[in-house]
């Protein structure tokens, strides 16, 4: 095996609890596993479209291997770059199209961890009202939200499920009015997507002695002060994917391939938080337990795109 | 505040600098106790300069001032305030959205306790002052709702509530109208028994009936100094400006013009003010061609609302003005302009021209939207600059080049660039409000001669000022406005400065 | 001052300005454990050491100019837009519906028509905030800020609703963004391997219009007095409220057509954050740019080198992505307070004496109440008058 | 949920909500009534807001812990009032154009704040923040405790502040000055105002209470710190002065009415009420418009000077 450098390109930052971070750890978890010696990484954050656009093209002049835009909206531009750097493996995601031959996508299927969230969710609550604190309803967010609505009304069909937007993905002032909105009106099980989504987890944890309580996008929220409020958390894996692609570039194929994350293959990990202690009844686990299997097993279809609010 | 009473001040060998330019080239001055000193220059002297530095409002370049003997160094108002000088500014130093108490307390010091202000000390002061001096003002008048003549006496007040003892008068009596002005300068000459007081004016009658002595300033150096008493105003006007000053005279030749076939025809005006009240209230007057018509009356009569609604910028509630036939009433600035009107503003600052526009540009601004200086919506630079290079000698305009701002022109020279667009534009009428104002003598006789030279040329002039003797030097025929009506019309060579003083206050004696 | 004399106190200004500024990022960077030394370097130099660093400079200048065109516009009328940011959406949003609704047209027909779409869709939105002001008063300050927010919002409403791309739905990505354009509404790339496109050409080209329309029209001349004196305008016949509106209306279409030209030559469909603070660096580029199409362009590529540079510090200097704002701020503060310096006759003629005397020569005097420098207009809001100091009044007579 | 409790929940959150952009509003209504228009307010809020953060973060378990909100908050106003100070010395002593530097020091406070953050503290954090405080006996009145009396100490201070401000700026020797030196400065310098000290110590006083508004975010609000945690929320406050005339009070509506439309949008997309949400998020900033579109302007009131700087020698 050859060494190989891999660039990422962001437009939040890698420490910032979600969606950024989560590729930028897998990338480190793999670097780590092979050695820095193996695996030469670097990255740019805080990207916006046309910065991203000179990075990708910088990396890729400078011999980069790998290049990961981290964002669905990053799509024309790889499309564009692979045409001008046809040696150069692209990838970018979310996305469910196959790309040129250069280019992987990779596609998170979130709507199974909203589902097994959505299940929790619908026991634990008392007041039968759910708030989700969405960013914009579109790209995995939406997936997540609709996912986590399917996993509610399989267990609960009467629970009230409040979803509202915040309209910005880093609005974390905005995301905890919201979180607080929801509470007001009733609802004692919080969850929400992306970075802003700490704001709102961070609203519920000022119910301190409240049964007010969350589910997580992320497992990293499992580890933060406000963890004791999380019940459980979902999140992604990309160390599959970055492996993947690694493996597929050094056996010739430069890309070319939709590259899915589900339960099944290991791009998503699920934990519960056992410390928050009653709510989490063994009943609960059970049903999160085989809404997971059954997904994994590909029993369960999840018909997100059918969910309208 | 006591300290010790002011029996000399003197100046001596101030100088002071601004870029590129000298304003005072070592000067000396001294006013003694009780005495009245003139100082007069023609615009840009460095009265004003002269005293800002001895308020400490600039500190000079080079010289020192004596105090009763000793020096002193003012750093701030503040330590001129401390010796008992005061002064009352050339522009208004009244910030407008406040009271006058507000106003006041600003500069007495003692008003202000750690965590209140004391305005009832303040209004307390106010009308001990108004009394004793018989200056009647509102303590809680906001300031932008007084007329300019009670503003003037607001400046005076708070002057002298700041514990003046020593004044300095900058050009008190250029807003305020004749009879605000006599009252003004018995009143000075009531206090100066208690005062010492130094009195800049452009006036020189004003010098005459005020001063016990004069300096004359000609370009930041003192070039007379004697007793006002030795001179005659003429005198006086030659050292300042270096020629024999003589304002012209209409000569209206008994000349009688048919009635009715005027240039300028207005018929029952009616105009509302800024309040919604009635500003113009049916007036009707004609002027002839070649006809010079004065309008006289105390500033707030509805002179404002006249001069706006007949260039087009204030709407018209009923009534015509027709110019040269065309109806204008109610039409917008744009299309008066086109029908030939021109008129000098009152506010020739921020209305005649656009301060930060080269003098060039402002001489076209008017009628950029036309030949010779544009096509087909593009401008012609080389005849802007020409004619801009032409007016400026014809006018005598006084700037560096014509690119120079504007703004940062004299107050003469900015009349100047107005008075040469308005007139090389060829006007049909033209309106002109207070146009000496401010101005020194010899811009002033400039002025004069200019508006004769239309008025032979067949140019309808209306003239629109307080000042009395100039109304009455150029007038053809004198209209009086009172409350938003004309009292009455006289020709000008019936008119005596009493009974259009009399007309003025309101008073008809048919 | 001579002339030799005036351009070293310029440079030594200037170069005093870019030291302070350089000092607040050195100190940041300091406290952040970075290498000052090289972060300096690769912010200056890094973009420039190849074709790809240099055509994206001006990939980013491209944008950033048409907006401060449009800002210099405004504020010549006398009016502040702080709205470009919103402006260019809707630019984004109208020129990418025509240019998908128009794709079978002929491309010489295509893409001027998107452009000119895009302008139309800034100018709505600028065009708000101007009859606001000029019917109603609304400070356009406060109006401009808002309708930055609401244009957001309506844009990520566009694209995520009607004008999503099918595909996205199709695929269940869901990612907010339109159809690619067709490519017969692509501005072409210059050279192969870059980005750079003939986006180019049209913003060299209107930087030339708008200093024909601001200095060589009657409207420019009309819209300048309106901003430089209202009430003078008014006097002379200009119709002020209407050249409000009319300036707005401008300065709006340049940020849309900022809009429109980087997404047919760079994005090529309509994707979130492309307006990415083009809207705020515009405002300082304007004003970099001393308001004039002259300074504009150099202004735009030198704050398009900081963007780039400050980019290539995280990867290449390890400095937190931040630093560029840090840097941005820094110098603005440190330029408009150099500016003081070198456009004040007060304070030159005073740091003039002061050296003068320091050095035991006697300043030339003056010659007494003449007029040898005329003050310096630069600070007025046009520096097409920061000419020469004029001739001395003497001399002129 | 019935009508009067959709009502009640809305003022609930609206006030507290409305805290921020009242703290930053009232210290530019100093700034501006001192003729400086300062929008980098912004900044001097990301830079409080991140200072403020840092005692109750590295604090945390240990035996000050209690104190530190109190030291993050002294930090902020310190910090506040020192930028304040460094605005001042761009745009009063160098007399640099107001609108332009302002975005200056919007763009170095929150880079500052966000390069720092990154360093020392990394990713995105939660701080005890400062708690609820009910009022003892007046949070038990009916409906208008849980409005007024139920929130944290910074809320109570924040509106407390309006009549200080109010009683600072029209009734003590220093608000005239301010009001004077942002009016007509010539006049003010006339009587020996200080000019350039006055607008020093405005900016100074703004400039805190940016920080102090920061500093609320960070540590009331959202109790944490994320790079951009402002998101504009200075912009608006600087929109609210003019909204609000320059007076505390209508500047205290300004906020108000701002923060119950945004609670409303949020409530209303709570609610489940069915149309796209985007507009419900427009609607806090196209009622300020449509607000101000329909108030009729008074005359003469406010700054006529804002934004113009001076020099006593310097005529333009
Ligand atoms: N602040 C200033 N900056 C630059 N030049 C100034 C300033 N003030 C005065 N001058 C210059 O100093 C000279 C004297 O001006 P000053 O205002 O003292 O004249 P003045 O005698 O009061 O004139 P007027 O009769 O018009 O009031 C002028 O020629 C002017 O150019
Ligand atoms: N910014 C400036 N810099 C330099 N000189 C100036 C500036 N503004 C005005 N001057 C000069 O100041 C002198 C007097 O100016 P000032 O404004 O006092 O004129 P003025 O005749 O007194 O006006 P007004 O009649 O309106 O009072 C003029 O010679 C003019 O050239
Ligand atoms: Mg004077
Ligand atoms: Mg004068």
């Amino acid at each position: 095996k050859s060494k190989v450098k891999i660039a990422l390109i962001i437009e939040s930052t890698v420490d910032d609890k979600g969606w950024g971070q989560a590729m930028h750890d897998a990338i480190v978890a793999v670097q780590n596993k092979y050695g820095s010696s193996m695996i030469e990484y670097n990255y740019s954050e805080k990207m916006k479209p046309v910065d991203a656009g000179s990075a990708a093209r910088q990396y890729a002049s400078r011999g980069f291997d790998i290049i990961i835009a981290h964002g669905a909206q990053f799509k024309n531009l790889i499309l564009e770059l692979s045409e001008d750097f046809p040696k150069t493996t692209f990838a970018f995601g979310t996305n469910a199209d196959v790309g040129p031959k250069n280019v992987f996508t990779y596609m998170p299927m979130s709507e199974e961890t909203g589902y097994i969230n959505g299940v929790i969710a619908g026991m634990v609550t008392k007041t039968n009202i759910i708030g989700i604190i969405g960013p914009v309803d579109a790209g995995d967010s939406a997936r997540y939200n609709r996912g986590f609505w399917l996993g509610v009304k399989s267990v609960n069909p009467k629970a009230d499920i409040k979803v509202a937007h915040t309209g910005s993905f880093a609005d974390f002032v905005k995301a905890g009015e919201l979180a607080h909105t929801h509470i007001k009106a009733g609802a004692d099980v919080l969850t929400g997507a992306a970075q802003q989504a700490t704001g709102g987890l961070r609203a519920v944890a000022e119910y301190k002695d409240k049964q007010i309580w969350w589910l997580g996008q992320d497992t990293l929220q499992l580890t933060m002060p406000e963890g004791f409020k999380v019940i459980a958390a979902c999140s992604y894996d990309y160390a599959p994917v970055i492996e993947a692609m690694i493996d597929k570039r050094q056996a010739g194929v430069l890309g070319g391939e939709n590259i899915p994350m589900t339960f099944e293959n290991g791009g998503f990990v699920f934990k519960y938080n056992d410390k928050v202690g009653s709510v989490l009844t063994s009943a609960i686990r059970k049903a999160a337990d085989q809404a997971r299997a059954d997904i994994t097993a590909k029993k369960l279809k999840l018909d997100w795109q059918a969910i309208k609010y | 505040m006591g300290h010790e009473p002011i029996r000399s001040l003197e100046l001596r060998g101030i100088t002071k600098r601004f870029p590129g330019i000298l304003a005072c080239d070592h000067i000396d001055l001294s006013v003694g106790e009780h005495s009245v000193r003139a100082l007069v220059g023609e615009n840009g002297a460095g009265k004003t300069t002269l005293m800002n530095i001895l308020m400490g409002l600039y500190q000079p370049d080079e010289g020192r001032i004596l105090l009763n003997g000793s020096e002193v160094r003012f750093r701030s108002p503040n330590d001129a305030f401390d010796h008992g000088i005061g002064m009352v500014h050339q522009h208004f130093m009244l910030v407008q959205n406040m009271t006058v108490a507000e106003n006041v307390a600003l500069g007495m010091k003692s008003s202000h306790r750690p965590f209140r202000l004391d305005i009832g000390a303040v209004r307390k002061r106010i009308l001990e002052v108004s009394e004793r001096h018989d200056l009647p003002v509102n303590p809680d008048a906001l300031v932008w709702q007084l007329s300019v003549g009670e503003q003037q006496r607001v400046e005076l007040v708070k002057t002298l509530c700041l514990g003046a003892r020593f004044l300095i008068l900058d050009e008190p009596t250029s807003a305020l109208t004749p009879q605000e002005t006599d009252e003004l300068i018995a009143l000075l000459s009531k206090m100066s028994s208690e005062l010492s007081i130094v009195f800049i004016s452009h006036k020189l009658h004003e010098v005459k009936a005020l001063s016990d002595t004069v300096s004359i300033l000609r370009r930041g150096r003192i070039v007379f100094e004697g007793r006002t008493e030795d001179q005659t105003p003429a005198d006086l006007a030659a050292l300042m400006t270096g020629h024999d000053v003589e304002l012209p005279r209409v000569d209206s030749g008994g000349a009688e013009r048919p009635v009715g076939t005027g240039m300028l025809s207005i018929r029952e005006l009616c105009v509302k003010g800024d309040r919604g009240n009635l500003a113009l209230d049916g007036v009707t007057l004609d002027i002839a061609p070649g006809e010079i018509v004065g309008l006289a009356g105390v500033s707030g009569n509805g002179q404002r609302e006249f001069a706006e609604a007949l260039n087009g910028l204030r709407g018209v509630d009923s009534g015509s003005i027709l110019l040269d036939g065309a109806q204008i009433a109610g039409r917008c600035a744009g299309a008066v302009i086109g029908e030939g009107m021109g008129y000098i503003p009152e506010d020739r600052n921020t209305e005649g021209i656009v301060p930060s526009f080269s003098v060039r540009e402002n001489l076209v601004l008017k009628d950029i939207g036309g030949e010779p200086w544009s096509k087909a919506g593009f401008l012609r630079l080389g005849a802007i600059a020409d004619n801009a290079n032409d007016l400026k000698e014809r006018f005598d305009i006084r700037c560096p080049t014509t690119d120079t701002a504007a703004g940062s022109l004299s107050g003469g020279n900015i009349q100047k660039v107005i008075l040469a667009r308005e007139l090389a534009r060829g006007p049909k009428a033209l309106v002109a409000v207070y146009p000496t104002r401010g101005l020194d003598m010899g811009a002033e006789e400039f002025i004069h001669k200019q508006l004769l030279a239309r008025r032979s040329e067949g140019v309808a002039i209306l003239l629109i000022s307080e000042e009395l003797e100039e109304i009455m030097n150029l007038s053809d025929r004198i209209a009086v406005i009172y409350k938003g009506k004309i009292l009455k019309v006289v020709p000008g060579k019936d008119a005596s400065k009493r009974s259009l003083g009399l007309l003025m206050a309101g008073v008809v004696d048919e | 001052m001579n002339k030799s004399g005036k351009l070293a106190y310029n440079a030594a200004i200037v170069i005093a300005a870019a030291a302070a500024a350089m000092g607040i990022g050195a100190i940041v960077l300091a406290a952040v454990g970075a290498d000052i030394g090289k972060a300096y370097a690769v912010i200056l130099t890094e973009p420039l050491k190849d074709m790809i660093g240099i055509t994206e400079i001006v990939v980013r200048a491209v944008p950033l100019s048409l907006i401060a065109l449009g800002i210099a516009i405004a504020f010549r009328s006398g009016i502040l837009n702080i709205g470009a940011e919103g402006q260019m959406l809707m630019g984004i949003l109208a020129c990418s519906a025509t240019a998908i609704a128009g794709a079978a047209l002929p491309k010489p027909i295509l893409v001027p028509l998107a452009i000119l779409a895009g302008a139309a869709g800034g100018a709505v939105w600028g065009g708000i905030a101007g009859v606001l002001r000029a019917k109603l008063g609304v400070n356009e300050i406060l109006s401009t800020v808002m309708l930055n927010y609401i244009a957001a919002q309506f844009y990520t409403f566009l694209l995520r609703g009607p004008m999503m791309d099918p595909e996205e739905l199709v695929t269940g990505s869901g990612t907010p963004q339109t159809v690619r354009m067709p490519r017969s509404a692509w501005l072409d790339r210059l050279i192969p391997g870059t980005r750079l496109h003939t986006g180019v050409f049209i913003a060299i080209g209107l930087a030339i219009v708008v200093f024909f329309l601001l200095w060589r029209t009657t409207a420019g001349f009309r819209m300048r007095a309106a901003g430089a004196e209202a009430k003078a305008a008014r006097y002379a016949g200009v119709k002020v409220e209407r050249y409000l509106v009319i300036a707005m209306l401008l300065s709006g279409a340049f940020a849309g057509m900022a809009g429109a030209v980087e997404i047919l030559g760079v994005h090529r469909r309509a994707i979130e954050g492309i307006s990415g603070g083009y809207g705020f660096t515009g405002i300082v580029v304007a004003l970099f740019g001393g308001l004039h199409p002259a300074g504009i362009i150099p202004a735009s590529l030198f704050f398009g080198l900081l963007l780039l540079g400050a980019d290539m510090t995280q990867r290449l200097a390890d400095v937190p992505a931040n630093m560029v704002l840090v840097l941005q701020g820094a110098i603005i503060l440190a330029i408009v307070s150099a500016r003081q310096f070198i456009n004040n006759p007060y304070v030159q003629d005073k740091l003039s004496r002061a050296l003068a005397k320091l050095f035991g020569r006697a300043a030339p005097p003056a010659p007494p109440g003449s007029i040898e420098a005329c003050p310096d207009p630069s600070d007025s809001p046009d520096p097409c008058l920061a000419g020469e100091p004029g001739v001395s009044e003497e001399e002129t007579r | 949920m019935n009508a009067g409790s959709f009502v009640l929940n809305i003022l609930i959150l609206g006030v507290p909500f409305s805290v921020a952009l009242l703290l930053a509003a009232l210290g530019e209504t100093i700034n501006q009534r001192a003729g400086i228009f300062n929008l980098g307010c912004e900044g001097i809020m990301a830079m409080g807001a991140f200072v403020a953060f840092l005692p109750p973060f590295f604090m945390a378990g240990t035996p000050q812990a209690p104190f530190a909100n109190l030291i993050g908050l002294v930090l902020a106003i310190v910090v506040g009032a020192l930028l304040g100070i460094l605005f001042a010395l761009v745009v009063v002593t160098f007399r640099a154009p107001q609108g332009i530097a302002g975005i200056g020091l919007q763009m170095l406070g929150w880079g500052v704040a966000g390069t720092l953050f990154r360093h020392y503290v990394g990713g995105v954090t939660g701080v005890a923040g400062i708690a609820a405080f009910p009022i003892p006996g007046l949070s038990r009145i009916p409906v208008l405790g849980q409005i007024l009396f139920n929130h944290n100490p910074l809320v109570y201070l924040a509106f407390l502040l309006v009549p200080v401000f109010w009683y600072v700026l029209f009734k003590t020797p220093w608000g005239l000055k301010v009001r004077a030196v942002g009016t007509y400065p010539r006049a003010a310098d006339s009587l020996g105002i200080p000019v350039a000290r006055v607008r020093y110590q405005a900016l100074a006083l703004g400039g805190a209470m940016a920080g102090l508004a920061g500093a609320y975010l960070s540590l009331a609000q959202a109790k944490m710190f994320a790079d951009d945690l402002i998101a504009g929320r200075g912009f608006i406050a600087v929109a609210l002065v003019y909204f609000g005339r320059w007076n505390p009070v209508g500047v205290m509506v300004g906020a108000l009415l701002f923060s119950l439309a945004q609670a409303l949008q949020l409530s209303i997309q709570v609610a489940g009420i069915d149309f796209p949400y985007e507009f419900a998020v427009m609607l806090p900033y196209v009622l300020v418009i449509v607000v101000l579109a329909l108030v009729r302007k008074a005359r003469m009131v406010g700054p006529t000077e804002l934004g113009k700087p001076f020099d006593r020698e310097q005529r333009v």
